[in-house]
């Protein structure tokens, strides 16, 4: 209801500028990347506003050499500081990088990411040994998540990656994985 | 002897597995933790600076097996996995000594025993190296930071749970109501001697005792069971009756 | 120990305009008002240097017309959005998927959807509190549905899940939820 009537209501032209100040806000009190898309519908303004109004951003913050910067991750845009300062941000929020996944996390990771959606036995077939404490642990972090059964004996639970697996490791989408078969060069 | 200090350490960007100890028969390794039988393999495979299309399988088999035995006397658990490779190399070292089919034509191509491990040993590595790609990412990703939370977040969270959270929390409920099962069990017991003079200091008192109301106040199973025989025991030794109004409804307790 | 390190290495001099995005990183990562007196500590600057870099600040996102102000709260520095952006900023929130599921509220949802059809009492004797509120935003949410009485004393109502919630879990149907068995391995 609340929408149509903010829908119908007449608005008043917004000049780029303020556009971009509007993004900024948006951009900043969302706790999670936010799409063009859902910019575009909140602000109803047409996708090329938006995508304008982000690339003007993007730049005002590169230019006047903000600690801040404007990133694309997971499908969506955010907020974050400047990689250079990581050790004056960690003091101050006194962490340390969190764990280390353990060799055989990552590898399980690995295959999942690029055979998704993939079942224990598929690993297991892969990895050459089992994988259930990896698996476990990639669940409690949320890397991974159930992705439905496969329809076969046994009916067995499919993984997948999720959307912390992209912004943990800074992609946009999983297309921008390099391809498995670009690996088989670096090998030998 | 002299306790060399041990080392174990990997190395992603060189994608290799050191085992840095003495050089004495008696050479104790820290052994790191190898991802699986497959990993174990390749690094042996690179140490013996053999071709991973041509592997020396004797050699290997006889690497192999050393690091297992070495991994028992140092008294760690050895994955069942690491053994079922043990016995793939062993089958595939025997296939290999085995003279060829003289009957078999020219013509026919004869398996190479090795090459399914070969095969699962390439593809095995295509994952390490992404691994070892995924590492580096999430070194890179470690240095950016979002903001803290600010007031709005309560109110602008997704659901925030998989169907994991679903069964995880489901299995402390259940593992929760099994600690309360027992803690049950650990109440003391009332006597079924209590049980009757409460109940009828009650019917005295008041009248009459709703059962329903009656059952209701006990604490368990056990309880409710002593509480129904005191009910059959003051109707049988006591002057009192049951009545009941409806079909399946309540019983009351009456003096008469 | 990595601390002590940047504490005693001798630290390159920083520029005024560095010194100020380096403030404004901080504030943003903090998650409460920051004093200028732990800028001062963290950072290793005088507090003259520190207020100088936030007066900057301030005055720069008010120059640029900025989505977002620094502003002094509690004693402390804080980002937040421009005030005349809290109608854009309140529908926003409003569009964005609600609120996170208290601890109760999921407790809940995994007995109803692991025992469904189900009844409040049922719900009670299984998790050993009661559930009302909970069930209330459970329906508020979508995510359960009343399902009919059972036939027994005092005819109460089952509850079941709803299509919402097979989506909001990315499930196809029912018998996609994990069982026990599905993780038996990974829990040992």
């Amino acid at each position: 209801m609340d929408e149509e009537e903010i829908v119908s209501a007449p608005r008043e032209a917004r000049s780029p500028g303020q556009l971009v100040a509007l993004v900024e806000a948006l951009i900043f009190v969302a706790s999670e990347p936010v799409t063009t898309k859902v910019l575009a519908d909140v602000l109803e303004e047409e996708r090329e506003s938006i995508e304008a109004a982000i690339e003007q951003l993007q730049s005002d913050y590169l230019s006047r050499d903000s600690g801040l910067q404007v990133r694309e991750i997971a499908g969506g845009w955010q907020l974050a500081t400047r990689t250079d300062f990581h050790e004056e941000v960690r003091s101050f929020l006194k962490t340390r990088p969190s764990a280390k996944l353990s060799l055989a996390s990552l590898e399980t990771l690995a295959v999942i990411a690029y055979k998704q959606p993939v079942t224990v036995p598929e690993i297991l077939e892969i990895r050459g040994v089992q994988s259930a404490s990896a698996i476990k642990t990639l669940l409690d972090k949320r890397l991974i998540v159930a992705k439905g059964r496969k329809e076969t004996v046994g009916r067995p639970m499919q993984y997948g990656t999720s959307k912390d697996f992209l912004i943990q490791f800074g992609l946009n989408d999983l297309s921008e994985l390099p391809s498995i078969e670009d690996f088989e060069d670096l090998v030998q | 002897m002299n306790e060399q200090p041990e080392q174990f350490t990997f190395d992603f960007r060189e994608s290799t597995a050191q085992i840095v100890g003495g050089a004495s028969e008696d050479l104790k390794i820290k052994i790191g933790d190898f991802a699986g039988p497959l990993d174990l393999l390749l690094f042996l495979i690179r140490q013996e600076q053999a071709n991973i299309f041509d592997i020396p399988i004797a050699r290997i088999t006889e690497k192999y097996l050393e690091y297992i035995r070495l991994m028992k006397r140092l008294d760690i658990s050895i994955a069942a996995d690491f053994l079922v490779m043990a016995a793939t190399l062993i089958e595939i070292k025997s296939k290999m000594l085995l003279p060829r089919d003289p009957f078999a034509g020219e013509e026919e191509e004869i398996e190479d025993p090795r090459q399914e491990l070969v095969d699962r040993l390439l593809e095995y590595e295509k994952f390490k190296t992404a691994a070892g790609m995924l590492y580096e990412r999430s070194t890179v990703e470690q240095a950016i930071f979002t903001r803290g939370p600010i007031e709005s977040d309560d109110n602008n969270a997704e659901i925030d749970a998989s169907v994991f959270d679903l069964l995880t929390v489901f299995q402390k409920i259940v593992a929760r109501h099994v600690d309360e099962i027992k803690l049950e069990i650990e109440r003391e017991e009332i006597s079924l001697a209590d049980m009757m003079r409460t109940l009828k200091k009650r019917i005295f008192e008041f009248g009459e005792v709703s059962m329903l109301k009656f059952f209701e106040e006990m604490h368990s199973k056990r309880e409710i069971v002593t509480a129904f025989t005191a009910v059959l025991e003051i109707v049988r030794t006591e002057s009192v009756k049951l009545l009941q109004a409806t079909t399946f409804g309540d019983v009351i307790l009456k003096k008469i």
